[in-house]
């Protein structure tokens, strides 16, 4: 399982960064949204991972070690929120800077293909 | 996985033969997917996941909760309702998008528009 | 022996469904065209959902139906806005 | 406990945004009115908060929002450092406030609100004792800044901010990466309790700790424009809207005080001896690199926000060095210069802004400084002395006014006498000598007179060609309150030449108190509520 | 009166139900926040101007319903088999169909019954015309499409809806 | 007044009348209150300064105490002994005469407050340089010298050689003050002190310090500067530039000599070493030479007078560094001629400059018949410099003759320094006359730009009176400046230590007196000698072009221009690429280092495979591999990838026991998706294969591929190792007992993101809100590319059916074509709205919450505007975004402050069960208002984001009309 999600986030994450440090502004931000899947499963899996746990309190009292651990989440939540807010935000500038310039190049000027 | 110990083994091999019949549905529909020729072909094939292929695995939610909990629990047949409603917009939507295409590419295959249209 | 039975078929549909995706996968690749991509999403999307009612299935948590709800009832709005896109060129006109 | 008075210069800005947002922005004169008010109230609860952390001893409040244990909520902790910060960017934000009504703020919508996010961004990060909350306030503010930088849209700024934004937003990621290693590692997020845990923690993950407090160090240094992670800083500064750059005077402070506090509390002597000084090397010769870096670019800066913006560059470098030496004595120096060259800092672009402006609203170019070749090349043909030249030189007032505050802002950032900036870099010199021979410490020193020294080559040129090869170029329409948003800052910057020793007093009081942490841990968790 | 409360009486009953279901639960309190949810929404559903619908026969929607449940099963069946066959002599084709229903509730249900059902799928629609042209999977037979799309379906819409 | 709080008092008067003199700009003719603000203030300092002297006289040293910054031992130290008493008479004296002179000279249109408040400022810096008794407190007043001496000079802005020259002397003079201010802080460090008393007396432990040589090279570096000694010297030339009254006060009478001042001044503390003793006294020679050799070409008066200065100077300097006790005596006595000669030659030059319009030497001659008084001035004074005998001059030549003679430094050396201040001495001669015989002797030319008059009387009076002065102190030195002299040498030299000197004007015939004449006689053979030639020379020979100007602007173009933008040329940092490049590999370089800096276990557990997730991930790697390869050129198929890659990490939430964290993945997808297609219709077209692909990019390819694939690896291991290390005891485990109990919820998570950590919600919506409003702000101004301005081709094919016809309406296919998914989607619109309040109002106990709702609410909005388009839909409801944004955040605060109401503290959480009729138990917290908020403000921000991306298109003309032809010309 952690095999698993490690490599999943380490495969999201290069193929994030590779577009990050590509030339045209689509691929910036489909990277950013790559290395944000990445980054939020990073998160998510630093408390240790657990199949099968109960997400949500049964009863008052209980055994604390069948629940997952909800702090990750609450942390991946916030930061999926802010990721979504500065995502919309880029996307914004990156247009109005492709009809500021004309072009999609993340310089604004269109030397390279 | 205690919980489904607690499934009365008729229960539970009422639930396997459901998810296996809906998900080997789900498989068949994208099976056709790869298979199938053209897009106008291709575009039926998804319909065996939506319709019975979620339909058996509802019902083995269904089934399976129910009995559980000792009460009927109809919860999910919303997936099934909201699906029902929602997959048509997409394919009809998407389909005449082809359609437009084909018939901008002037395509043999598709009918042209008719005199108006 | 019953349930060990259920262990399995469940394992087995997860499978099922998850070559299930990878057909959708390999056609959301391959194309064609923008309509045979938007159309594998689409089945990706139903496909991902009756896998999470296998997976709540195997939890015996009910919880994981919502997320399945969600797809249900909204996962389509992404899709309707490709196909506009296709077919209109923008989304919102 | 309840003093409400650390919570209020986040609170208070946020409900003014929500305020200002529902008004609407036609109403300009409430929308004004509430954003003069809040400046004013938070200036006075600042200087409330100082007076009451800097009363006696080591006196650190602490706030545990929700009323949760501080090392499972979120608490807010005054100590000296922040309150001097709050002070610092809720002054600066009332002193900018005057220029901002002048004509910058009507060129795009909801200035005043984002203003307020960017306070309440600010005043949060200086104020939290919690690292993810932390992360929550530099969004806050970072969110604030892509508005503000943005402010008025035109070319230049979006091309300037797409960069910006997309630099950050990869930092955000590395806040990211490095906050939940962190947090993997030691199982908390407050920064008190991470400081008690981190000379306890295992070997075998102390790896990963160090990993972890490395990528969110990169973070960090990106926002402090550390070279060579600092590129975007001056292109964005040098287009964002005067105001607006000024107030990011402020932002990369913001930097340099996480990296002051965390790399004292969590990395200081207390640490361990796997981990005390972690990143320190880094912070140094990144600081000495960054000072060259700037001072290259300043010299060969070809207008006047980017020159200002170069000097960003240049002081955030000396503060890195200054840092890195991890000596409290160049530490209190180091405050001081932090305080003077962000006033400095924000009083050069408002100058440089008016200078650029010729009254037309539309135009938001900086002022170029490119005929700088023709400077030494022009006399040359004729003679050594040309006849005296006895032609008229008249000035108009507002360039005279604009070429006094010029000079003293050349003055300040030069760090040549009699403005404080001369102050300012004695207190962190002096005690770099006491560092011993560490090469470390020399290069730095050297760097930074030199620095200075280039400060006055490239100042000099720019001054001399704006106002006195080319007075005709400016037209500046300069009103009477864009000009009091430069006074008050110069003004404090004289003030403090004056009466310096109460401010320098109350820095060394506030290096002592984050070189030895031990305080702050013990009042910020209580052994009365150790465990629950 | 009615009227102006419960402009939307079909409506608000569906979304209570649906709001129980999603509740999993009867409970009085549960069913009084439904039902005030449901009026307040199909008073929001109604600021949005939709077309008047009226449904005229419920029994033979239900008949409707039971033998569009019985087509989906079938077609299934069907369908499956082609795609596991790989049949390349199988032929598709548009057929165009030329309506007498116009409507609009009438012409959505009409819609997710063809396309639900696996093998046809709606493609366009022309109102001028009032032409409907679909897509068969296994088209055999143009007219046969037409006349069973029209008797199996459209008649009991056009007695619902019309 | 007692003598104690005199300093000052002496130093404040300038700065207080600069002051005041400022304030009189602007008003009318307040020139002449400037010029006699200034002259009455030079004059009131100099009383008072002679006030003091009785106290200077018996030995004494004043000192005054100003608390200023005691913490870093910087305290305004007022100190005064006779050596400086006697620059401050000097300051004073030439500055009570430089204001009269100035009166007359400057011209009443200029801007006189200006000038008059910065000659002030100038005088009360000079006056702090020679009072400080901390050394902090001299490098601070030594660089505001420099400051005014830049302004003064700039004072005539509009010519080139003025800004030039106050460039070069504010560049050549400040830095060596920040070189002076390096060497004082290290003298500072070594001594243990910055006061002047303590470093005065700690000079044998300064000189065996090891920081001895840095300390000296960098003080050296500050004097030499200053005092334009060589190779920095080329700046006084320059500064010419100036008016004369600054050139006779600042740089010769005072500002030049506060770096002979500062050697006089250490002498005690770094002098008497060899490394002193080459450094200066060679720097002194090699000034000395320098100087006289160039004035003696000059053609500009004020030229010969500055090189002459630099000679002179250097001759001070030399005396200095010879390290004799007599040499230092001789160097001060020399330094009050200097300035007494010199101030009163350059009035001269500024009076003819002013009378006959030109400074130039080929063109001026025979001007004792216009101005008689002033030629003889000009005479005495010049006959100063040169060193006749009965003249000041005379004097402290003989003197340095003397020293000269006395130095033993090896046969070859001792003779070297005779000759080559024989031989300037013999220069100073050639260029005296040159001065005088080419000014006032000679032939009229025939046209004079101006016809010359003898200046008035107060012009003539300060000139006068330093003429005077050379004579009386050339002729009774022993009385005139006998006290003085004596005063200020033994408060350099302790009072013990004075050596034997005598000022007398007759010492017999001793060597000296030989070669003085030897030099005068040369001088005045090398005049006759010279004077064709040099008649017809710009520039003097060897030297000439070797200009230290040129060399220095050459130097700094290179340094600070050529340089700094062949940086920027070569690697250009401003582009994005770039700079994310370095970020990527900075994070992977800090990382790595700190990962494996010490070592952690690393086994791979394989058993742990779960098939069914493996094969999950396959494809969600499958998904990002293909998104990163089609983003380029099929950005709808990346984005569909990206779908399927958000898919499938959202199915991994699902599986490892976190559906709020798949709800809200999902939701945040499909919305993000909307937006990023809302966006790619601005896009420009990419089409494969139009533009060669070079080797460089392929180069880049790999390269970016290649790190992408170490960060991958790296991020993987960090994430591998820190699941397998999972921490014992972290704080969620308090999460988990309290949600229920003292949170009121059993979904811990909504529990953390509404209460115990609500705080960051709080942050985490104004993000959102903030982010909305910036969207918002930035398109209200948006400017599309040219290409994306027209509506879709697709749009303008569409409507050609119905353009055609006339039954059917313009947009008929449209409406056909939505007809039927538009109904659909308008009848869910209620059920999404339902089902969002369904999971805002469960969210506390089960997977939902404010923003999951929130952007339920958003979706259902957005598929109508996409069903129905934005007009129809603003047509029938009213959106409002940024209220609801302005809502949220305030419920949501109010909520947190609530909380003080009751004494809690913010964001306290208030929960209780309430027993209900009819609707049972229900639960009542107020985290639930706070999630109401939230929910506002993510309804509110998400909508806007979307419609103001969406109204983009709107706001365009719709160009219908025409766009059948359009088609047509493109079909
Ligand atoms: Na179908
Ligand atoms: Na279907």
């Amino acid at each position: 399982m952690e095999l698993v999600l490690a490599a999943a986030i380490g495969i999201l994450a290069a193929s994030g960064v590779w577009l990050l440090l590509r030339p045209r502004t689509f691929q910036v931000i489909i990277g950013l949204t790559l290395i944000s899947y990445a980054v939020n499963l990073f998160i998510f899996s630093i408390g240790g991972l657990r199949t099968g746990a109960d997400p949500v309190l049964r009863d008052a009292a209980g055994d604390i070690a069948q629940y997952a651990d909800p702090l990750p989440q609450a942390l991946v939540l916030t930061a999926i929120v802010i990721g979504f807010a500065t995502t919309a935000l880029f996307l914004v500038v990156l247009l109005t800077s492709r009809g500021l310039t004309g072009n999609d190049h993340v310089d604004g000027e269109d030397g390279t293909p | 996985m205690s919980h489904l110990d607690a499934l009365p083994p008729w229960a539970a091999i009422l639930v396997a033969v459901l998810v296996l019949l809906g998900a080997l549905l789900a498989f068949v529909g994208s099976l056709g997917l790869l298979r199938l020729k053209n897009f106008y072909k291709r575009v039926h094939a998804p319909t065996l996941g939506t319709t019975l292929g979620t339909f058996f695995m509802l019902a083995a939610s269904i089934t399976c909760f129910s009995v559980l909990h000792d009460r009927p629990i109809f919860y999910e047949i919303l997936i099934g309702v909201f699906l029902t409603l929602t997959t048509p917009i997409t394919l009809m939507l998407l389909v005449r998008a082809a359609l437009y295409r084909d018939r901008e590419e002037g395509s043999a295959d598709v009918p042209q528009a008719p005199p108006h249209e | 022996m019953s349930h060990s039975l259920l262990d399995a078929a469940i394992l087995l549909a997860q499978i099922l469904l998850l070559l299930a995706m990878s057909f959708s996968i390999i056609r959301m690749v391959r194309g064609p065209r923008a309509q045979d991509r938007v159309l594998a999403l689409d089945a990706l999307y139903v496909n991902a959902m009756i896998l999470l009612l296998t997976i709540g299935i195997r939890s015996g948590s009910l919880l994981y139906v919502e997320a399945g709800l969600i797809i249900a009832l909204l996962g389509f709005a992404g899709t309707v806005a490709l196909s506009k896109f296709l077919m209109r060129g923008q989304v919102i006109e | 406990m309840s003093n409400h008075l650390i919570i209020a210069p986040i609170v208070l800005p946020l409900l003014v945004a929500a305020l200002q947002l529902l008004v609407g922005e036609k109403r300009r004169r409430t929308v004004l009115a509430l954003s003069v008010a809040s400046c004013v109230v938070l200036v006075l609860l600042a200087a409330a908060l100082m007076l009451a952390v800097a009363g006696d001893g080591a006196l650190t409040a602490v706030y545990r929002i929700g009323d949760w244990p501080a090392r499972f909520g979120i608490v807010l902790v005054a100590d000296r450092l922040s309150a001097l910060m709050v002070l610092l960017a809720s002054v600066l934000a009332l002193a900018l406030l005057p220029y901002a009504l002048g004509r910058w703020q009507h060129r795009g919508g909801h200035f005043q609100p984002l203003l307020q996010f960017l306070l309440m961004g600010l005043n949060g990060a200086f104020l939290t004792g919690d690292l993810f909350n932390l992360f929550v306030f530099f969004e806050v503010l970072l969110a604030a800044s892509y508005g503000l930088a943005l402010h008025g849209s035109g070319a230049r700024r979006v091309s300037a901010g797409l960069h910006y934004i997309a630099v950050n937003l990869t930092a955000s990621m590395l806040f990211l990466l490095g906050v939940s290693l962190i947090f993997g590692v030691t199982g908390t997020l407050n920064m008190a309790a991470l400081a008690e845990l981190i000379p306890h923690v295992p070997e075998r993950t102390r790896a990963l700790l160090h990993a972890g407090a490395a990528i969110l160090g990169v973070a960090f240094l990106i926002k402090t424009a550390m070279w060579p992670l600092g590129f975007w800083l001056p292109r964005t500064y040098a287009a964002a809207s005067p105001a607006v750059a000024a107030m990011f005077a402020l932002m990369t402070k913001v930097g340099i005080y996480v990296l002051l506090r965390l790399s004292l509390l969590l990395f200081g002597d207390g640490a361990g001896p796997a981990s005390s000084h972690f990143g320190s090397g880094w912070m140094l010769w990144g600081g000495v690199a960054t000072v060259v870096a700037g001072t290259i670019g300043m010299l060969g800066a070809r207008d006047l926000a980017k020159l200002a913006g170069y000097n960003v560059l240049i002081s955030s470098g000396t503060l890195l060095g200054a840092i890195g030496l991890q000596l409290p004595a160049v530490t209190a120096g180091a405050l001081a210069y932090l305080v003077i060259s962000t006033l400095a800092i924000a009083a050069f672009f408002l100058v440089a802004g008016l200078l650029a402006s010729d009254g037309d609203d539309d135009t938001d170019d900086s002022l170029s400084l490119e005929p700088y070749e023709q400077l030494g090349e022009a006399s040359a043909g004729e003679g050594l002395y040309a006849k005296e030249d006895e032609s008229r030189v008249v000035i108009s007032a507002p360039i005279a006014m604009l070429g006094a505050s010029f000079f003293a802002c050349a003055l300040l950032l030069a760090g040549l006498p009699p403005l404080s900036g001369f102050l300012a870099k004695f207190a962190m010199l002096a005690p770099m000598l006491e560092a011993g021979p560490r090469v470390g410490a020399i290069v730095l020193f050297t760097l930074i007179i030199v620095a200075g020294f280039c400060t006055v080559i490239a100042m000099c040129r720019a001054g001399i060609q704006i106002f006195w090869v080319e007075p005709e170029r400016i037209f500046p329409k300069v009103r009477l309150v864009e000009s009091a948003s430069i006074a008050i800052l110069l003004g404090l910057c004289l003030l403090l030449t004056v009466l310096a020793e109460a401010p320098l007093r109350y820095l060394r009081d506030t290096a002592r108190q984050i070189h030895t942490p031990a305080a702050y841990i013990q009042q910020v968790l209580p052994a009365a509520e150790a465990q629950p | 009166m009615t009227r102006r409360w419960l402009p939307y009486p079909i409506l608000s009953a569906l979304l209570l139900l649906i709001w129980l279901l999603l509740n999993q639960s009867i409970a009085p309190g549960t069913i009084l926040l439904g039902a005030l949810l449901g009026v307040a929404l199909a008073k929001v559903f109604g600021l949005l101007r939709p077309p008047k619908a009226r449904v005229r026969n419920y029994p033979l929607l239900g008949l409707l319903f039971v033998r569009v449940v019985v087509d989906i099963v079938r077609s299934n069946i069907a369908v499956a088999r082609i795609i596991l066959r790989r049949d390349s002599r199988m032929q598709s084709g548009f057929v165009a169909i030329p309506l007498t229903l116009t409507d609009h509730y009438g012409l959505a249900v009409l819609a997710c019954i063809i396309t639900s059902t696996p093998g046809t799928i709606w493609v366009s629609y022309d109102s001028s015309a009032n032409i409907l042209l679909i897509h068969v999977l296994d088209l055999v037979d143009e007219a046969s499409w037409i006349d069973s799309i029209k008797q199996r379906y459209e008649r009991p819409l056009l007695e619902i809806f019309q | 007044m007692p003598d104690n709080a005199l300093p000052s008092a002496i130093i404040c008067l300038p700065f207080v009348a600069s002051v005041v003199v400022f304030l009189l700009r602007g008003r009318g003719r307040s020139h002449n209150l400037a010029a006699w603000l200034m002259t009455a203030t030079a004059l009131l300092g100099l009383l008072l300064s002679l006030w003091l002297y009785p106290a200077i006289a018996a030995g004494n040293v004043l000192r005054q105490v100003i608390p200023w910054v005691p913490g870093l031992g910087l305290d305004l130290v007022l100190r005064v002994d006779g050596f400086s008493w006697l620059f401050m008479l000097l300051i004073c004296g030439i500055g009570t005469l430089v204001g009269l002179y100035a009166r007359y000279y400057m011209s009443p249109d200029d801007p006189l407050a200006r000038f008059f408040a910065l000659l002030l400022a100038f005088m009360g810096s000079m006056l702090g340089i020679v009072m400080s008794g901390n050394v902090i407190q001299l490098v601070f007043f030594w660089e505001m010298t420099s400051l005014f001496s830049f302004l003064l000079i700039g004072y005539w802005h509009r010519g080139p050689p003025a800004r030039d020259g106050a460039r070069m002397a504010l560049i050549v003079t400040s830095g060596g003050g920040l070189c002076l201010f390096a060497g004082v802080l290290l003298l500072g460090h070594v001594v243990g002190s910055y006061d002047l008393d303590v470093i005065l007396a700690a000079g044998d432990m300064v000189r065996a310090h090891a920081l001895y040589t840095p300390t000296l090279l960098l003080i050296l570096l500050g004097a030499f500067t200053k005092s334009a000694q060589f190779p920095f010297h080329f700046w006084l030339p320059q500064a010419m530039s100036a008016p004369t009254p600054v050139s006779a006060y600042l740089h010769s009478a005072t500002m030049v000599k506060a770096g002979v001042f500062l050697l006089v001044r250490f002498w005690p503390v770094l002098g008497g070493t060899d490394q002193w003793f080459w450094i200066v006294g060679g720097v002194g020679l090699v000034t000395l030479i320098l100087g006289a050799y160039s004035a003696m070409f000059e053609q500009d008066l004020k030229g010969v007078l500055a090189y002459s200065t630099i000679s002179h100077l250097g001759l001070i300097t030399m005396l200095v560094g010879l390290g004799s006790a007599l040499g230092v005596v001789a160097a001060i006595f020399h330094i009050v001629n200097h300035a007494t000669f010199k101030a009163s030659l350059f009035m001269a030059a500024g009076a003819v400059d002013h009378e006959a319009g030109t400074r130039d030497l080929r063109k001026l001659g025979g001007l004792r018949r216009f101005m008689p008084v002033t030629a003889t001035l000009a005479l005495i004074a010049g006959a100063a410099m040169a060193g006749v005998p009965l003249l000041n001059g005379f004097l402290s030549k003989e003197m340095f003759f003397a020293e000269t003679l006395a130095t033993r430094q090896g046969p070859l050396l001792d003779m070297i320094s005779v000759v080559i201040a024989v031989a300037a001495s013999a220069f100073g001669v050639t260029y005296s006359i040159r001065f005088v015989r080419g000014v006032f002797f000679g032939r009229v030319p025939a046209s004079l730009p101006r016809e010359p008059h003898e200046p008035p009387l107060w012009m003539r009076f300060p000139i006068g009176f330093l003429a005077l002065a050379c004579l009386l102190v050339g002729m009774l030195p022993a009385r005139v400046i006998g006290p003085s002299l004596r005063a200020a040498a033994s408060s350099v030299l302790g009072a013990g230590q004075l050596p034997d000197y005598s000022l007398a004007v007759w010492h017999g015939v001793t060597t000296p007196l030989l070669m003085s004449i030897f030099a005068f006689v040369a001088g005045c053979l090398l005049y006759v000698r010279l004077r064709g030639y040099v008649a017809g020379r710009e520039v003097a020979p060897l030297t000439g072009r070797l200009s230290g100007k040129r060399i220095f602007e050459r130097v700094l173009a290179v340094l600070a221009a050529d340089i700094p933008r062949w940086i920027e040329r070569r690697y250009p940092s401003r582009r994005l690429q770039s700079q994310l490049l370095w970020i990527v590999l900075l994070a992977l370089l800090a990382g790595g280092l700190a990962a494996t800096s010490a070592p952690f276990g690393f086994h791979p557990r394989w058993s742990s495979v779960d098939p069914a997730f493996a094969l999950l991930w396959l494809l969600g790697a499958a998904c990002a591999i293909g998104a990163a390869s089609q983003a380029k050129f099929h950005r709808l198929a990346a984005l569909v990838l990206t779908g399927g890659a958000g898919l499938v990490s959202c199915v991994s939430f699902v599986w490892l026991s976190a559906p709020d964290l798949a709800a809200t993945q999902l939701l945040v997808e499909v919305v993000t998706t909307i937006l990023i297609l809302l966006g790619m219709r601005w896009l420009p077209k990419r089409i494969e294969g139009l533009a060669p692909e070079s080797r460089m990019h392929r180069f880049r390819r790999r390269r970016d591929g290649l790190i992408a694939i170490v960060v991958g690896l790296g991020v993987a291991s960090l994430a591998y190792a820190a699941m397998m290390h999972p921490v014992a005891d972290s704080i969620s485990r308090f999460f988990l007992e309290r949600a229920y109990t003292e949170g009121g919820g059993r979904n811990v998570v909504n529990v953390i993101l509404v209460d115990f950590r609500g705080f960051d919600t709080l942050g985490e919506i104004s993000v959102l809100a903030i982010v909305a409003l910036t969207v918002f702000g930035l398109l209200r101004r948006f400017r599309p590319a040219a290409e994306s301005i027209n509506v879709p081709l697709q749009q303008r094919r569409q409507v050609v059916p119905d353009a055609g016809e006339a039954s059917r309406a313009v947009d008929h296919s449209l409406t056909d074509y939505l007809m039927i998914p538009g109904l659909i989607i308008q009848l869910m619109f209620p059920v999404i709205l339902l089902f969002g309040l369904h999971l805002f109002l469960r969210g506390h106990d089960l997977p939902g919450g404010g923003f999951v709702a929130g952007i339920t609410v958003a979706v259902g909005l957005i598929l109508l505007y996409m069903a129905r388009g934005a007009r129809w839909v603003e047509a029938h409801l009213r959106v409002l975004p940024v209220r609801w944004i302005g809502a949220g955040l305030l419920l949501a605060v109010s909520t947190g402050l609530a909380s003080l109401a009751f004494g809690r503290p913010f964001l306290t959480s208030y929960f209780r069960y309430a027993e209900l009729p009819v609707l049972g138990k229900l639960p009542l917290a107020s985290a639930v208002l706070f999630d109401l908020g939230v929910f506002s403000v993510v309804v509110g921000a998400t909508v806007l984001l979307l419609i103001a991306l969406a109204h983009q298109s709107l706001r365009r003309p719709r160009q219908l009309a025409d766009a059948p032809a359009a088609a047509g010309g493109q079909g």
